[in-house]
């Protein structure tokens, strides 16, 4: 299968800080890739760089082989890659319908805003009796969940999505996971960053482990094993 | 070798000045004025750099210092070097008034402090029998003989707003350098998570609006006594107000003497040159000399001219090495 | 006395109408880019000197000069964002500097231009009396611009509150990447925001002109009035501005009626401060995050 | 230590905390959990002085706190971490430390400092500026920090092992309780993974509706039906 | 010999206009001066923008002696003319001015200082006025400065003394609606005149509240800066049968020769009709001037004679007779009143100088 989103030789990082040292990966359209590693290795700069949030200093982002290397994160968005950020990134000024009216801000999505609102409602009732709250005042659990519901308003192709279990009550990380595994089945191509490994493992097609700014490992999901995975980890950080 | 570049400066500033300019009223005048604002703006930028206050109303403390100075000197005969220490008590005290004032943030602090200046200003105007009402107050005492030096005179003034100026900016750096000044600075934007550390950050801004108060009343004492004239219109002027911001910024309002150089290098150059380049329209320059300068030099004039150095001072060191 | 009162009423409302179109051009600038610009005032005079120099040249209606007027004001507006588009360090403070700047070039400029002396229009449809029901008495100006200008503000606050631009321009006050997320181009949304306040003054300035006199000094004055109205209102709000201008024209208006035309000022201050100690972020700004 | 009894908060139409009441032994470490929006992080908000309670009645060693200001607080020993971090503006991760230590503790130890870099691994971090140049488990760390350098006696964390991988969570928990048993801490610590909970915290408190819905050792309320329905759900039953 | 003269006045701030008005008076002056004396002097101007400011006025003036001038002409508003001419004072140079009216500057009895108007001649044309018209009830709008106030106390004792009901109304001058205040006069005054003591703005914002409100009064009269011809070209609408203070008619009819020369040179330099701040500050300068000559040819220049010089002064000119007192004021001063009459201003009173009969009652609307 041909590869939607290709990252090579990738450097990025902020300011005289470089944090990505040649990030190459690739992500096949259809398919969940999960991306782990430790605390600082990298992986929300890197979707940082992928969406054009921080400039690239080397390298080459190319979605369905065309280069998009200094793209603005706007025109990305509008080609339908779309990244939910933590929780922090809402808008803390606006209320929550008005944040996730915001989400359906691509002109594609606009038409079918109600919709998806009543879906996001639907995946998480809290939201709705908070529809009129002023986001800045929402619990961090509910700060999380409007950034996700904001973030399937924008229908993507696409979905990068940073650490989307952070700060969430076990209940509602079932949830998540459950719509992740429902978002996949539909066809949707995530690229999934995540701590809680062994639940995303679970519905991953590939993955890349990150240290150190540096991708250490690529690996079919099927063939994760957990434990060795772990190990991993480890071995980098006696090492270093 | 900052300090001695400091001493150097301070050096000139009291021996070459007046030996220099000491004949020539208007340049001396001008340097007076020039160092009036540049008070007010180490004031300001006290408040607005540590205290993380920006106020668009120091023109009620320089106002409230130049009356209560002139009043006390004028109607109870107190000593005028006295008197001027006291106008600053004064603007001290009335920045209690303002208090109630430290509970608004941003925008919503300085147009507060801008209210307090037209209400002192109206106030000046109503009471009549104390302040001489729209009329002001005219042959105001002027600084007296000490030992010789004619404080009166052009040069007097100079030495004594220049120590004023000084004093102020020394005052600044040492807050700065102290636990207080970490704490406020630390404070700026997340006033609440310094207090969970155990910061009383009510009670730091406060002091920091009393001594920046104090400092701005001790100046407009020092100009009520110097050009001997007061109206409340001059007294509480916006130009009180809005030159030291523009001046502090411009020089770099998070530096200690960026305020000074700012105040020293906005009036000068717009006296002395813009004003003989284009006699009617010459602030026309000294706005586009704020927007260019803003746009290539975010920071201001004194990082400037610090990196400037600090840059040469690298090279000789690489050289050095070679 | 019942008559008098009824009257200062009245013309406060209509005051408080001109502060309000002046005010809410900065109020959504300021919910735009979190900036204030103190040149605000001076591009309402801006305008104002257009429609004197049409009506003086050419002697064109003050109102057909508008599109004349919004070119240039929208051109100046959207080169002031150009430049506060620039800085990248501490803007609040630094765009602060900047538009004095310009509003000090934008003076003079006129001052060069036009000269010290006073105009008004010389048009007196505009000046003549309305009475409504035989008591209250208004300037045909102040009553047309005031309708004028509440239509214009409830437009306005549609669009920020209801529009998909809109929303995406109180997006990205909120948070800027997280808008660039949402496919937010920042600079078009902000120039149309800039525009739309060069729109503004472009009516305020032509509702000065034909209701008040203009003079160069005139611009600043108006920015500070706007300014304390902005902040009165809570930063960005439009209801709130044209709340807090109403209060604004009334107090004064009855101040003159009870007290004195000179404690007036008095009076507008001592009320706003008032209102900041009850309500420290403005009438309409009381909605901020806590703690957590 | 510390009693709470009856806390009130609403705001505006929300109530968050309904009658809250329980109270704190010195050296206890307590893990706080429930549903998102149960008002955990309101709880910490009225113990520090962050939030007034619209009613009830709050005790640190005997003394009421209600009227003592955050910075107060702070000083008797409460200190307390940010869910969303809040560096202290335009200063380093070491002078963060400084001015928590020089206002919160009264002291002046750079070494101190340094021993709490190390423990919160983030001492290559010492020099960035705390507000921009940090990840977020980093700013999390540093919330630690603030709170450790006023030298508390009772700590308050809430949900700062979020976001740590497996690895790093074991480790800091494990420094984490030295430090507790070196400075004999009470700890309330917001955390929502389970097995977390259960290897720190000898009880632990579920909160719901802001109202403490149970009380008692991991093993017994993560059993409780209640809890299971309302906050950890099937799969981790 | 060449004399080089100092001249410090707003020509930016919140009284540019009116020194801007002066400032044409002063060119005016030089030029004439220059032709009358071509040949044995010269004269020069050098003029400093004060920016309506005390302090920059005070540098102007020390500028202006540092470089050599012998006199200083010029000053607007009483506040900026205190700091400036003491100045000058502490110098020893004479500076002579129109643009400061309160009895405070000639109060301080500096010798150095010397005015030809004052307000005592603003309130003596105005309570004149008022009295021939026979009012009973007068309202006194006035702004709340120190020269304006001053003026309006003048007025308002004086008309009371004569048992007139006054009616004070001050104002700020931030005040852009005075619908509210001429309402009170409307309704709680009742008055027969409204006497405003203020400045151009001022003026149209009260005339424009009184066209709309329409109180029952007979007449509206102001002082300076009202009975002019940019008033009348800039408001025609409002100005109709407003009186002002006015030296001269407009179109003005000059018939001495001195008049008639200032008025073509004026038109000539200006390419417009003078108006009052032209003729004053003609007159100062010229006064000045002819004093500078004086002290020259009798050696007494260089040795600080120009005062004394200028004390002897008593001279017919376009403003009437000056004669300064030991404190430097013109105690001659008596101003005219002029009324606008369908786009002129004609001269009312007193009865000696009018040049055409008074539309009474009249007003704008
Ligand atoms: N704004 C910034 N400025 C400077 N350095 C930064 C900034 N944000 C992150 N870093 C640094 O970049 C490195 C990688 O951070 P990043 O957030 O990408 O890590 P991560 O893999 O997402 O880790 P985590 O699991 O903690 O989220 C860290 O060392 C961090 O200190
Ligand atoms: N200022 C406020 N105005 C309105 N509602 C508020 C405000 N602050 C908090 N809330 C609401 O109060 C409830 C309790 O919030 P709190 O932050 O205490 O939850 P929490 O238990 O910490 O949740 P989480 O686990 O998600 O962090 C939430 O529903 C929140 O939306
Ligand atoms: C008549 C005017 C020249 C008076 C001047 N406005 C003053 O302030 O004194
Ligand atoms: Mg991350
Ligand atoms: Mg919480």
């Amino acid at each position: 299968m041909k590869p939607l989103l290709e990252i090579e030789s990738l450097r990025a990082g902020y300011g005289a800080i470089n944090v990505l040292w040649d990030v190459s990966l690739t992500v096949e359209a259809g398919k969940t890739t999960v991306i782990v590693g430790p605390n600082g290795a990298g992986k929300t700069t890197l979707l940082r760089a992928v969406m054009g949030l921080i400039p690239v200093e080397g390298g080459d982002i190319r979605v369905d082989g065309a280069s998009r290397r200094g793209a603005k994160t706007w025109d990305t968005v509008a080609s339908g890659i779309v990244m939910i950020p933590e929780g922090r990134m809402i808008f803390p000024d606006m209320t929550v319908e008005d944040n996730l009216m915001m989400g359906a801000f691509p002109r594609g999505c606009r038409r079918d805003w109600k919709r998806n609102k009543e879906m996001v409602f639907e995946m998480f009732p809290r939201l709705v009796e908070r529809r009129h709250q002023i986001a800045g005042t929402l619990s961090g659990g509910e700060a999380q969940m409007l950034a996700i519901g904001r973030g399937l308003m924008e229908q993507p192709r696409v979905c990068l999505i940073d650490e989307p279990s952070l700060g969430l009550a076990p209940v509602v990380v079932d949830e998540i996971f459950r719509i992740l595994g429902r978002l996949r089945d539909q066809g949707m191509t995530i690229v999934l960053v995540e701590q809680n490994t062994s639940r995303a493992l679970k519905i991953a097609d590939q993955v890349y482990l990150m240290q150190s700014g540096k991708v250490v490992m690529s690996e079919r999901g099927d063939r994760v094993d957990l434990d060795r995975l772990h190990a991993l980890y480890f071995a980098h950080e006696t090492a270093a | 070798m900052k300090a001695v570049v400091l001493i150097a400066v301070l050096a000139l500033a009291y021996v070459g000045v007046p030996l220099v300019f000491g004949g020539n009223a208007y340049i001396l005048g001008l340097i007076v004025a020039a160092l009036t604002i540049a008070g007010v703006s180490v004031a300001w930028a006290l408040l607005g750099n540590l205290g993380g206050m920006v106020s668009f109303g120091h023109a009620a403390f320089f106002g409230v210092g130049s009356y209560v100075s002139a009043v006390l000197a004028m109607k109870l005969g107190v000593p005028v070097f006295a008197a001027m220490v006291l106008g600053g008590v004064g603007a001290a005290v009335a920045s209690v008034a303002t208090m109630p004032a430290l509970r608004l943030k941003g925008p919503y602090f300085a147009l507060a402090m801008l209210a307090y200046a037209h209400i002192f200003q109206i106030l000046a105007t109503e009471m009549t029998p104390v302040t001489g009402g729209a009329g002001g107050l005219l042959s105001i005492p002027r600084f007296p003989t000490v030992m010789g030096v004619e404080f009166g005179e052009k040069t007097g003034g100079y030495l004594i707003v220049l120590t004023i100026v000084v004093l102020a900016a020394l005052a600044y750096d040492a807050i700065r350098r102290s636990a207080w000044g970490l704490a406020l600075k630390a404070m700026h934007d997340t006033e609440q998570a310094t207090r969970v550390v155990g910061v009383p950050s009510t009670h730091l801004k406060a002091a920091m609006l009393v001594l920046s108060a104090f400092i701005t009343g001790v100046v407009g004492a020092f100009n009520a006594h110097f050009i001997s004239f007061l109206q409340p219109d001059y007294a509480f002027a916006s130009t009180w107000t809005v030159l030291p911001i523009a001046a502090a910024i411009f020089g770099g309002y998070r530096t200690v003497w960026g305020p000074v150089v700012g105040s020293l290098a906005i009036y000068l150059l717009d006296q002395l040159v813009f004003k003989e380049l284009m006699p009617h329209g010459h602030q026309l320059v000294l706005g586009a000399l704020l927007c260019v300068m803003i746009l290539f030099s975010p920071g201001g004039l004194m990082p400037l001219l610090v990196r400037r150095r600090r840059r040469k001072k690298e090279g000789v060191q690489a050289h050095a090495h070679a | 006395m019942f008559e008098l009162i009824l009257q200062a009423l009245f013309s406060g409302v209509l005051a408080g109408g001109y502060y309000a179109t002046v005010a809410v051009g900065l109020a959504l600038v300021f919910g735009t880019m979190r900036v204030i610009n103190l040149a605000h005032g001076e591009l309402v005079l801006l305008a104002a000197y257009i429609a004197y120099a049409a009506e003086s040249r050419y002697g064109m209606n003050p109102v057909a000069a508008i599109p004349f007027a919004l070119l240039i004001v929208g051109a100046t507006s959207a080169a002031i964002y150009g430049l506060l588009s620039r800085i990248e360090e501490d803007r609040e403070i630094n765009s602060l500097i900047l538009t004095f700047g310009i509003g000090i070039i934008l003076t003079n400029a006129i001052l060069m231009i036009w000269a010290a002396d006073i105009h008004s229009t010389t048009d007196a449809w505009f000046q003549d009396s309305m009475v409504i029901a035989d008591t209250l008495f208004a300037m045909r100006a102040e009553v047309v611009f005031f309708v004028g200008g509440l239509a214009l503000m409830a437009g306005v606050y549609w669009w920020l509150n209801h529009s998909w631009q809109g929303r995406a321009v109180r997006a990205l006050s909120s948070n800027r990447n997280a808008a660039k997320l949402m496919g937010v181009n920042p600079r078009q949304t902000e120039v149309l925001s800039f525009l739309l306040a060069a729109l503004l003054a472009t009516f305020a300035g032509i509702a000065i002109y034909t209701g008040k006199t203009i003079f160069p000094a005139l611009g600043h004055v108006m920015t500070v009035k706007a300014f304390i109205i902005t902040v009165l209102a809570g930063l960005g709000s439009i209801p709130g501005v044209l709340v807090g201008a109403l209060m604004i024209g009334v107090i004064e208006s009855l101040t003159v009626t009870f007290f004195s035309a000179s404690l007036q000022e008095l009076a507008g201050m001592i009320l706003f401060l008032v209102v900041l100690f009850v309500s420290p972020s403005g009438l309409f700004g009381g909605r901020k995050a806590l703690a957590r | 230590m510390l009693t709470l009894e009856g806390v009130q908060v609403r705001f505006g139409g929300v109530q968050a905390l309904k009658s809250a009441s329980f109270s704190v032994a010195e050296g206890e470490t307590i893990g706080l959990v429930g549903p998102n929006g149960a008002g955990k992080t309101t709880l910490f908000n009225v113990i520090s002085g962050v939030v007034k309670p619209t009613e009830g009645r709050l005790e640190f060693r005997g003394r009421s706190l209600l009227t003592l200001p955050e910075w107060k607080r702070a000083r008797l020993g409460i200190g307390r971490s940010f869910q969303i971090p809040r560096p202290l503006g335009h200063c380093t991760v070491r002078e963060n430390l400084i001015v928590a230590q020089r206002f919160g503790a009264g002291t002046v130890d750079p070494e101190r400092i340094d021993e709490i870099l190390d423990i919160l691994n983030l001492a290559g971090k010492a020099d960035r500026d705390a507000t921009t140049e940090l990840a977020l488990t980093e700013h999390k760390a540093l919330e630690v920090g603030k709170a450790l350098a006023t030298n508390p006696s009772l700590l308050l964390l809430d949900e700062v092992l979020a976001g740590l991988e497996t690895n790093s969570k074991r480790a800091f928990m494990e420094r984490l309780a030295a430090v507790r048993e070196r400075f004999r801490l009470a700890m309330v610590v917001i955390e929502h993974d389970i097995p977390t909970v259960t290897a720190l915290c000898p009880r632990v408190l579920v909160l719901n509706f802001g109202q403490i819905i149970a009380d008692g050792t991991p093993d017994a309320v993560f059993r409780d039906p209640e809890v299971i329905r309302s906050y950890t759900g099937e799969a981790a039953a | 010999k060449e004399f080089l003269l100092g001249s410090e006045l707003p020509l930016t701030g919140n009284l540019a206009r009116v020194g801007q008005g002066m400032h044409e008076g002063i060119a005016v002056a030089i030029e004439m001066a220059n032709r009358a004396y071509a040949g044995k002097h010269s004269f020069k101007v050098s003029t400093i923008d004060d920016e309506t400011n005390p302090a920059k006025a005070v540098a102007a003036v020390e500028r202006l002696i540092g470089d050599g001038a012998v006199a200083l002409t010029g000053g607007y508003g009483s506040n900026i003319i205190g700091p400036a001419s003491e100045a000058a004072q502490k110098a020893g140079v004479v500076y002579i001015t129109s643009g400061g009216v309160t009895p405070e500057l000639t109060a301080r009895g500096y010798p150095t200082f010397f005015r030809i108007n004052n307000s005592e001649g603003y309130a003596k044309a105005m309570i004149g006025l008022l009295e021939d018209m026979g009012v009973k009830k007068v309202s006194v709008v006035y702004l709340n400065k120190d020269a304006t106030t001053n003026l309006a106390k003048q007025v308002q004792s004086a008309l009371s003394a004569k048992g007139v009901t006054v009616g004070m109304h001050e104002f700020d001058a931030a005040t852009s609606d005075f619908k509210p205040l001429l309402n009170k006069v409307k309704l709680q005054d009742r008055s027969e005149a409204i006497a405003m003591v203020g400045y151009e703005n001022d003026y149209v914002g009260i005339l424009r509240a009184a066209k709309v409100l329409k109180p029952q009064v007979k007449a509206v009269v102001g002082v300076w800066s009202l009975a002019t011809a940019q008033m009348a070209k800039e408001f025609p609408d409002l100005m109709e049968n407003v009186y002002g203070t006015s030296m001269l008619p407009y179109p003005v009819e000059f018939t001495q020769p001195e008049a008639l020369e200032f008025a073509a040179e004026y038109k000539k330099l200006f390419n417009k009709e003078p108006d009052y701040l032209g003729q004053f500050g003609y007159v100062q300068t010229r006064l000045l001037i002819d004093a500078i000559v004086r002290a020259e040819e009798a050696g007494t220049l260089a040795k600080g004679g120009l005062a004394d010089e200028l004390r002897r002064t008593d001279a017919q000119t376009l403003i009437g007779r000056v004669t300064f007192d030991a404190k430097g004021d013109n105690t001659n001063f008596s101003h005219r009143m002029g009324q606008h009459q369908t786009g002129k201003v004609v001269l009312v009173w007193p009865k000696d100088a009018a040049n055409g009969a008074m539309r009474f009652p009249g007003v704008p609307w």
